[in-house]
């Protein structure tokens, strides 16, 4: 297979993820969403990687995926918090700062 | 097509699959799982990109650790429906506007994406023409621990600070 | 003497005034009277200062163009110094403004009640920009001192004015910030052509007055410097924030402000936008001319229907400082001169009818002219001084007024005739509203039983308005003795412009050239 | 030396400007007096010595002070007494005194304040007046120029409190400023011409210039001069003023408005008279405006019912013939005819103020009549003064006006000497309309004073049996100026009959800058010029002797048939007016109301300008335009800024949508730029 | 390639550990006892400048990925600056808000660290790291207090749309991997710079999204959108830690990545940061005048002067890297300040930033009227104020590099921006004061922390000249 089904393939996981955070109205779904997207770039580094024949895009991946969990976290725990203050998961419920 | 192509359509499919379900769930428990299927989907395509070990950590800690931890926030909440709460409504700048707006950048986004690529030249060639695969954990590991060194100290801090980040804001306070 | 820096000791003292204010503790007013005297003490010794500036001054054409000089290095990665100097013409302003400053502030210890600590610091603080303008030769350093004049008078007026007074100082600030700050690019500009030519960084005006700089880019520098200027002066159609400005300031923000800060714009003309444009400047001077007469007449025709007072007035600066920029644009010996006296008789005679205007107001706490009426029966004294300054406004000859006035006039005839057919009928509407004004508030029987036990000039009043009326006088007598010691910069000026040729402009190429310019 | 003659009544302003108010009214009244007698006998000293130099040569010079400079333009403050300007200090100083004098009656039932404040004007009016004429150049002749208006404004707006009062003043003012405004274009083309300002230099330099035949530069500077002299001299177009003046005390009246400062125009036209010979279309100009003022105001003054109104009429029209002489180039003429208008108008005037004084402020001739009796001393003066000016033969006015006329025919202007001989019968008539009114048939009085005018603020009321003559300074003046009124015409008893014309001699050194040298060539300007380089007493004496003498018959018929006109209407047969003016009813409302030029000015310049300047200017282009445009840019930023802020909607969806949106427009750029 | 030397680390290391002293502190902290924890973390910054000063003009590198050049150590200094006024201000809200002492602390501390980081890393992937640890510190600090849904709100927000900015970034960081074979700026820049990329796609996607990760950042329009509500919903101690710390970490890395390893592709980004720059300044402003609460009043303040910083970076040229690090100086001070004031003002029930809570402010706290007037002109760009110089070098920056237009664009901005910062002078000594809930006496050490804050806007306006001369040296030894 080429780098660029690869890329391409990587690029349409990324438009999803990105379109994930429009479609739904789920605060745990945007930050799916949000993980597809890491997902996507982690493709195309270990893609890219395995072009070059090094092992830097693998490890890119690993300190993504530290970031992905790092955010998830703080993420959830901000989703939490923000359930306890509305007992909603609806983004729109979280408009009190506008303007 | 050779079954690496096979395999590649195959994995491709169910990453891409996945990951729609993902946004077209309305059920966050179903969502997180079709993410799982779709890391798996991911799995395999590290597996044909000769790199075993990164496969391996998706499942394990992407699929097992981070996705549980998502699960059990869900299950935690217990909200297994989206609520078209009265503030939904209330926003008529908002509702419709965001999705399609949101649903046709995505769009444009792939097709920008695509079209960048199909004018690069030199992405033809198979991923694996040109270099040797490197896909030891043992030169993994040796690249890691010097060439990342730096970076992975810097991933403590990071780690620390999400943790007690998560206490903080999650922790119940005494008052 | 010369061992001093007196310049600076003149900049500076005003400054630390201020400070020493600061440090006396005036929470609840108690100490007002100390502030008042010690305001007043520092601003005199600040006109003292400038007046040994005067007598140190040599004002013969071999003398060096620049006096008391003082150059310090400041940001000399850019070649910024603090470098202040003056010719006769700055000299003359820093002397106008060490006058005007005790007087305004004299006319404060009635009209002021509130936080007179903080209104002394303000007006200090303010002289002390002042003179920092008219004397400073860095080009970037006069930037910092103008920008930095608005502070202060925007909070005189904001603070200390009347009912619309927020919308006045808010309209002002803008309105003359909005002006400047294409100035400010120019700057930048300047410096980065002296840059380009000589390799390095310079804001020096003597080393920028050399530059040969390309015809574009003098045409758009000189707009940007204009438009700053013209601004302040107030030049129509720019001129609207000058009458809610006056009529909200308190009294003696509208002294200064018509006394020397407007005089700001035309220094600038004179300093900076024509020597250091030539072409440009010959370009446009036609159209700064029609622009000048407009203003005259326009000024002098809406002054004369004004309601109130203090608008009238203001007005009727918009009409005599257009006399100022028709001698500017002349750019001749007589016009030039004739307008820089005309900023200092301006500034006397104007600031007088400002103060005349505030002891009214302060008295009735009106400015509505058909409140008044009847008041020569009451106050013969107020009447007469304001009968002098009403004079010197009008230009009747042997006043200052008509020094200037005429000198422009003779300046800008020399250059085009047809300016002077209509700026010379900006004297007839001067009488016009002027004296209409003198009728209507002193002549006639008292009518308002408000008016009749006005009391007559105090003492306070006496100190104040009786130098003005004098100088109004003195001026016009001795015109020479002002105009001398200016001779000499405003002769180097005029040969430093008319040597060159206006500016040949093709708009449409000009005009593409600043297009690309901005779309870079 | 020559400086005192002005300063002096300067130190007389200074003095009763500051203390005037806390002064005894003797003090105040007697030092204003006594700087005046002694500036008129400084004056006449310095004449004297004058008169003592070779009449090439006479003049004295006196610079004071560099008082202008500005590159290449500088001017002195400086003074000078030539034979010009000799007759009028003389005139100014003289009649000044006497005026003053006279006040110090006149006015004495004023407050001390308003007595003080009167002097000091009176001799600021003085000092100013002596500028003008003692001015070596044009800027410092502008500064008494200026000067006197300014003091007549203060005079004319003396009785500040009367409405009528203040707007007369003002309106002075302003026509003058109108005036003024064409003056000062002139000193500007002078300055650029003659590159100087002083009136010798410009007249050599002129000399050495050709005659102007069609409208050059000379014309155009002597033409906008002269419209600076119809302000300052009550003419077409700007004569409007003069009338409306009388609001002042009478004194001033009689000083400012009759003797000296509305001559200020004739004698700048005499101080200017080589330019004027530059330019004959000028002169043509000046001439026809002279003569129609004279006609219009005399035409005016014989229906109006003021006392002082019919004396202000007259003395524009007077000043119309002054200016007839100066546009026929003889100069000499307009200023004798200047010089004895000066006696027997200011007499006119005073007689007037002693008529007013007498009846307690009032001035309708309608009301008086009888007088005669009652005060024979004001009588008798204004009577001579009446016959002198009305050309009666041996008085003053006769020599002066009989010359007008006499050089008017000779330069081939008959139509102009027409309209001088018709006003010369106006003059006459409206003259003896005015004395017997006032003076014979019945008292009219009496009760109708008892409402009357009140201008003086006296409280009693008139009765004839109270009536009294002129105090004694008052009755000083009117019989010297009397006097004056017959004598004064004797300076200049033209050579037809036997005199040397004196003046015209002692004046023509001053008029002399003629470029004799160059005859002008062209057609009827010719005469002119030619005329004016033969001295002048080879030019009229023996050709036009027997012209002159026929035309001063004519004059003096017509002098007469006005007397007898005006007691044949006024005295005899009264009821002939009142049957004319119903009969002619519109024509007799027109002269009233003065032809309506002040409704016709205030209707087509005055208003539209005060209604545009308000609502169109002020309220709709500054206020809606100007700062419309300027707060429109405030209020377009807030709305702007209003509208935007709407899409910060708080949707975290919203903001992702704009960063999603973003990074697609970058990469956008970056592919299909 | 490992590098024996640690020097270039230090000053981050002060940091860290002190961040890691805190918690420990905390940690064995009995209940109810009092520890000096911001005296601590006072003691890690001021080591941490200490060692900055030190390794100046040593070029110091580490790990072959972090490096201690003059540019990052000016920084840094910065950094401390804005760290030591933010332990100074918070010393009084963190008690009265009721705030937990340690982590708070700690994690600023840490956030710190990711700041520094941000300015001295030469690794588009130690960026990321640093950028993440910078970025989830601060997340945390926005909702600290969570009993307040505002608070959390904001915090939500700045995550999401900060995790959704970071994948960009990621993915910008993946193409020109994909196309250098490296993440090292050096390696990155020589290959760019061997060959024409101007023609390459994906280099092009990937800067591209390279500038939309650090314009998010920088809050750039129109990825600025999270600013005005986080900065509103944050406590305004943190408001001002991030406006000034976040800005300025991010534009440190947005310079050195820009104007070094991208330097040769100028032509190619210089347009996209030229309409982003005016759009920031345009839209800050101008969207600011409508505004109400001081707080979002300077939030869109400071969205337009990340355009000022842009402007700069725009220019592209030597003037102009110096000038974005005067800014950052001038900036942060400035803005600390005013936030520090607003800080004070408020209580713990209600944060008092509405615009008419001010009114008559000079009449109960004359000083902190005083002070905020002056933080204010700076603002907005008055001499004699650091912001004024501040702003006269970036378009100076602007005019040499010939972008008059931007640079007029800047200056009128500015001219509108004055009208909102007068709005509050005009609330403060104008207006008569309303009823209005008393705040907490303010204690000395705020006022030490403000008066701080004022003595560097006016030596910075005054005497700016060490400052300029130490920035130009700054630039000197890198790009």
């Amino acid at each position: 297979m080429s780098i660029g089904h690869y890329l391409v393939l990587s690029g349409v996981l990324f438009s999803i993820g990105a379109a994930g955070v429009f479609l739904r109205k789920n605060l745990i779904t945007l930050l799916l969403s949000v993980e597809i997207m890491l997902n996507a770039v982690n493709l195309a580094f270990v893609a890219f990687g395995r072009q070059f024949g090094t092992v830097d895009g693998q490890i890119i991946t690993f300190f993504v995926m530290t970031v992905a969990a790092a955010e998830a976290a703080v993420g959830l725990a901000l989703v939490i918090g923000l359930f306890r203050h509305r007992e909603s998961l609806n983004p729109e419920a979280f408009t009190s700062l506008k303007w | 097509m050779g079954s690496d192509a096979l395999l590649f359509y195959i994995f491709a499919g169910a990453a891409v699959l996945g990951a729609l379900l993902v946004v077209t769930q309305k059920n966050p428990v179903y969502s997180v799982l079709a993410l799982i299927a779709s890391f798996f989907g991911l799995s395999g395509l590290y597996v044909l990109l000769e790199a075993p070990f990164v496969a391996v950590v998706q499942i394990i800690i992407y699929a097992g650790a981070i996705m549980v931890l998502f699960l059990f926030t869900v299950m935690l909440l217990n909200v297994p429906r989206e609520d078209a709460a009265e503030w939904d409504r209330a926003h008529p700048l908002y509702r419709p506007m965001a999705v399609r707006i949101g649903g046709a950048l995505a769009i444009l986004l792939a097709l920008e994406l695509g079209w960048a690529l199909s004018r690069t030249a030199g992405l033809g060639g198979g991923v694996a023409d040109e270099h040797p695969a490197v896909s030891s954990v043992a030169e993994l590991g040796r690249v890691l621990f010097t060439d990342y060194m730096f970076a992975f100290e810097v991933t403590s801090i990071l780690i620390i600070v999400a943790m007690v980040g998560a206490v903080v804001l999650a922790k119940k306070r005494e008052e | 003497m010369n061992g001093l820096p007196l310049l600076s000791i003149a900049i500076l003292l005003p400054i630390i005034g201020s400070v020493l204010l600061l440090l006396v503790p005036n929470r609840d007013g108690s100490k007002d009277g100390l502030v008042r005297n010690l305001t007043l003490a520092i601003s005199l010794v600040t006109f003292g200062v400038t007046l040994m500036l005067w007598a140190g001054f040599d004002p013969s054409a071999g003398a060096p163009a620049f006096q008391f000089v003082e150059r310090h290095a400041w940001i000399p990665a850019f070649g910024i110094d603090y470098y202040v100097g003056i010719d006769g013409l700055s000299l003359m302003l820093l002397v106008l403004t060490g006058f005007l400053t005790p007087l305004a502030l004299l006319t404060s210890w009635e009209s002021v009640e509130k936080h007179v600590k903080e209104f002394s610091i303000f007006m200090l603080v303010l002289e002390a920009s002042m003179l920092g303008v008219f004397s400073a030769l860095d080009i970037f350093l006069f930037y910092i001192f103008w920008d930095f004049v608005l502070i202060p008078m925007y909070f005189l007026i904001g603070i200390w004015g009347y009912d619309q007074r927020i919308y006045a100082a808010v309209k002002f600030i803008l309105y003359t910030m909005a002006g400047s700050v294409l100035m400010l690019v120019a700057i930048i500009g300047l410096s980065w052509v002296h840059q380009s030519v000589t390799g390095e960084y310079s804001f020096d005006l003597l080393k920028l007055y050399e530059l040969q700089i390309p015809a574009g880019t003098q045409y758009w520098m000189f707009l940007a410097f204009t438009l700053a200027f013209i601004i302040k002066v107030p030049l129509f159609p720019f001129h609207t924030w000058l009458p809610d400005a006056h009529v909200q300031a308190p009294t003696p923000g509208s002294v200064i402000l018509a006394g020397v800060m407007l005089k700001m714009g035309g220094y600038g003309l004179i300093r900076f936008a024509f020597p250091l444009f030539p072409e440009a400047a010959l370009y446009f001077a036609p159209l700064l001319a029609t622009l000048s007469v407009i203003a005259i007449v326009y000024g002098a025709l809406v002054a004369m229907v004004q309601p109130d007072m203090k608008k009238l007035v203001a007005y009727s600066s918009v009409s005599h400082m257009g006399f100022v920029v028709l001698g500017i644009a002349a750019f001749n010996m007589q016009g030039l001169q004739g307008a820089s006296y005309q900023m200092l008789a301006h500034g006397v005679s104007t600031g007088g009818l400002f103060c005349i205007v505030g002891m009214l107001s302060d008295r009735r706490h009106t400015r509505q002219i058909s409140e008044f009426g009847g008041l020569k029966t009451v106050m013969p004294r107020l009447t007469a001084v304001m009968l002098i300054l009403t004079l010197s406004s009008i230009g009747l000859p042997g006043m200052n007024g008509f020094i200037g006035e005429f000198l422009i006039m003779l300046g800008a005839f020399k250059w085009d005739p047809r300016f002077v057919v209509v700026a010379a009928l900006g004297v007839i509407l001067s009488a016009v509203y002027m004296l209409w004004l003198f009728q209507r508030v002193f002549y006639g029987k008292i009518t308002n039983s408000h008016n009749a036990d006005l009391k007559d000039l105090s003492f306070r009043e006496w100190a104040i308005i009786g130098p003005l009326a004098a100088v109004s006088i003195g001026m016009g007598v001795v015109p020479n003795l002002f105009l001398k010691p200016m001779e000499p910069a405003i002769q180097r000026l005029v040969d430093r412009v008319q040597a060159h040729q206006p500016l040949v402009v093709e708009k449409p190429a000009a005009t593409s050239a600043i297009v690309a310019e901005v779309a870079r | 030396m020559l400086a005192l003659i002005p300063l002096l009544p300067f130190a007389g302003f200074l003095v009763n400007a500051t203390m005037g108010r806390r002064l005894p009214k003797a003090v105040t009244g007697g030092l204003a007096s006594a700087v005046m007698v002694l500036s008129f006998l400084l004056a006449v000293m310095q004449v004297w010595s004058l008169a003592a130099m070779p009449p090439e040569s006479r003049q004295i010079n006196q610079t004071l002070f560099t008082w202008i400079t500005a590159g290449d333009f500088s001017l002195d403050l400086a003074l000078r007494l030539d034979a010009l300007s000799a007759v009028m200090i003389l005139v100014i100083t003289g009649i000044g005194s006497l005026i003053h004098i006279y006040s110090t009656a006149y006015m004495h039932e004023e407050t001390d304040e308003a007595f003080g404040r009167f002097f000091s004007y009176l001799n600021l009016f003085c000092f100013f007046m002596l500028m003008l004429v003692l001015g070596s150049n044009v800027l410092v002749m502008f500064v008494g120029w200026e000067g006197v208006g300014l003091c007549s404004y203060l005079l004319i707006g003396f009785y500040y409190e009367k409405k009528s009062a203040s707007d007369a003043a003002k309106k002075a003012f302003v026509v003058n400023r109108i005036g003024d405004f064409a003056f000062l274009l002139a000193t500007l083309l002078l300055v650029v011409t003659f590159n100087s300002l002083d009136f010798t230099t410009i007249a050599l330099a002129a000399k050495e210039m050709p005659v102007e035949v069609t409208f050059g530069t000379i014309s155009l500077i002597t033409l906008l001069m002269f419209i600076g002299a119809t302000g300052k001299s009550a003419q077409i177009p700007l004569y409007v003023w003069l009338p409306d003046a009388m609001e002042g005390p009478t004194p001033v009246s009689a000083l400012i408005h009759a003797a000296t400062m509305v001559t200020a125009g004739v004698y700048m036209i005499g101080r200017n008279a080589v330019l004027f010979e530059h330019a004959p279309i000028t002169l043509q100009i000046v001439a026809v405006v002279g003569a129609a003022t004279a006609l219009l105001a005399g035409t005016i003054g014989l229906v109006q019912n003021d006392i002082k109104r019919v004396l202000a009429y007259s003395t524009v029209s007077q000043l119309g013939y002054m200016f007839l002489a100066m546009g026929m180039g003889a100069f000499g003429a307009g200023i004798f005819h200047l010089m004895t208008h000066a006696f027997f108008k200011a007499c006119l005037f005073l007689g007037s103020g002693a008529v007013i004084h007498a009846l307690h402020g009032e001035q309708d001739i309608r009301k008086m009549g009888g007088l005669k009796k009652h005060i024979p001393i004001t009588y008798w003066t204004f009577v001579i003064a009446a016959v002198a000016i009305a050309g009666v033969p041996g008085l003053a006015g006769f020599f002066s006006k009989d010359e007008i006329l006499f050089e008017t025919f000779l330069h081939g202007h008959q139509i102009l000497w027409g309209v001088g001989v018709l006003t010369s019968l106006l003059t006459a008539t409206y003259m003896f309309r005015l004395v017997h009114l006032t003076f014979h048939g019945e008292e009219r009085f009496g009760a109708a004073a008892a409402h009357g005018h009140d201008a003086h603020g006296h409280a009693h009321q008139p009765h004839p049996s109270h009536l009294h003559d002129a105090p004694a300074p008052m009755a000083f003046a009117l019989i010297v100026l009397a006097i004056g009124s017959v004598l004064a015409g004797y300076v200049g008893v033209p050579h037809a009959l036997g005199g040397h014309n004196n003046l015209g001699a002692w004046l023509e050194p001053a008029f002399q800058a003629t470029n004799c040298g160059q005859p002008v060539t062209t057609g009827e300007l010719a005469g002119i010029a030619l005329e004016d380089c033969l001295p002048g007493e080879e030019a009229g004496a023996e050709d036009h002797a027997a012209l002159e003498l026929s035309l001063m018959a004519v004059s003096s018929l017509v002098a007469f048939a006005g007397i007898g006109l005006a007691t044949l209407l006024w005295l005899k047969r009264k009821d002939i007016p009142a049957q004319m003016a119903t009969q002619f009813s519109g024509v007799h409302q027109l002269l009233l109301n003065k032809y309506y030029v002040d409704e016709v000015y205030d209707a087509i310049i005055v208003q539209p300008i005060k209604v545009v300047s308000q609502e169109g200017l002020w309220r709709g282009f500054d206020v809606k335009i100007v700062d419309g445009a300027v707060n429109g840019a405030g209020y377009f930023v807030s709305g702007v800024s209003i509208i935007l802020r709407l899409l910060q909607n708080g949707s975290v969806k919203t903001y992702a949508a704009a960063i999603f949106a973003g990074a697609v427009t970058i990469l956008a750029y970056y592919f299909w730029r | 390639m490992i590098s024996s030397s640690f020097d270039a680390i230090i000053p981050m290391l002060c940091v860290a550990l002190a961040g890691l002293v805190v918690l420990l502190a905390e940690a064995f902290r009995e209940r109810g006892e009092k520890m000096p924890i911001g005296g601590l973390a006072i003691i890690g910054l001021v080591g941490a400048g200490a060692a900055s000063i030190l390794l100046w003009n040593r070029n110091a590198t580490s790990f072959g990925v972090v490096t201690a050049d003059n540019f990052s150590l000016f920084v840094n200094l910065v950094l401390v600056a804005v760290g030591i006024l933010t332990v100074i201000f918070s010393s009084q809200t963190v008690d009265r808000d009721k705030i937990p002492a340690g982590e708070y602390y700690a994690i600023m501390l840490f956030a710190i660290v990711g700041m520094m980081l941000m300015g001295q890393a030469t690794d588009l992937l130690v960026i990321f790291l640093a950028l993440e640890t910078m970025s989830i510190a601060v997340y945390v600090l926005t909702g600290i207090r969570r009993e307040q849904q505002q608070s959390t709100e904001a915090a939500f927000k700045y995550f999401l749309l900060g995790a959704f900015a970071s994948a960009f970034f990621l993915y910008g960081v993946a193409f020109i991997y994909g196309v250098t074979g490296s993440t090292n700026l050096d390696r990155i820049g020589s290959v760019i710079a061997a060959q024409s990329m101007s023609g390459n796609p994906m280099i092009l996607l990937g800067v591209g999204l390279l500038i939309v990760g650090f314009a998010f950042k920088v809050a750039a329009v129109p990825f600025h959108m999270w600013s005005p509500d986080v900065y509103e919903g944050a406590p305004a101690v943190v408001t001002g830690f991030m406006s000034t710390g976040v800005k300025a970490a991010a534009v440190a890395a947005f310079v050195r990545v820009f104007l070094s390893s991208l330097e040769p592709m100028i032509a190619d980004w210089a347009p996209v940061l030229w309409a982003i720059a005016a759009a920031t300044m345009i839209l800050g402003t101008v969207v600011g005048v409508a505004q109400t609460s001081l707080k979002r009043m300077l939030a869109y303040s400071s969205i337009a002067h990340g355009g000022y910083l842009l402007a700069g970076l725009v220019a592209g040229n030597d003037v102009g890297k110096a000038a974005i690090l005067f800014y950052l100086a001038a900036y942060a001070l400035t803005n600390l300040g005013a936030f520090g004031v607003i800080a004070l003002l408020g209580t713990r029930e209600r944060a008092n930033d509405d615009l008419r809570d001010y009114a008559g402010l000079f009449k109960s706290h004359p000083a902190l009227a005083v002070l905020m007037t002056f933080f204010l002109l700076s603002l907005g760009g008055f001499p004699p104020t650091a912001g004024f110089i501040a702003k006269w070098y970036v378009f100076s920056a602007a005019i040499g590099s010939g972008y008059y237009g931007l640079a007029i664009i800047g200056v009128l901005s500015s001219v509108v921006s004055v009208f909102f910062y007068l709005r509050i002078v005009v609330m403060m000594f104008m207006t008569e004061r309303d009823a209005r809930p008393v705040p907490a006496p303010i204690t000395t050490m705020a006022y030490v922390g403000l008066a701080l804050s004022l003595v560097g806007v006016l030596y910075l306006g005054v005497l700016p000249s060490a400052v300029i001369d130490f920035a130009q040296a700054s630039i000197s030894t890198i790009f």
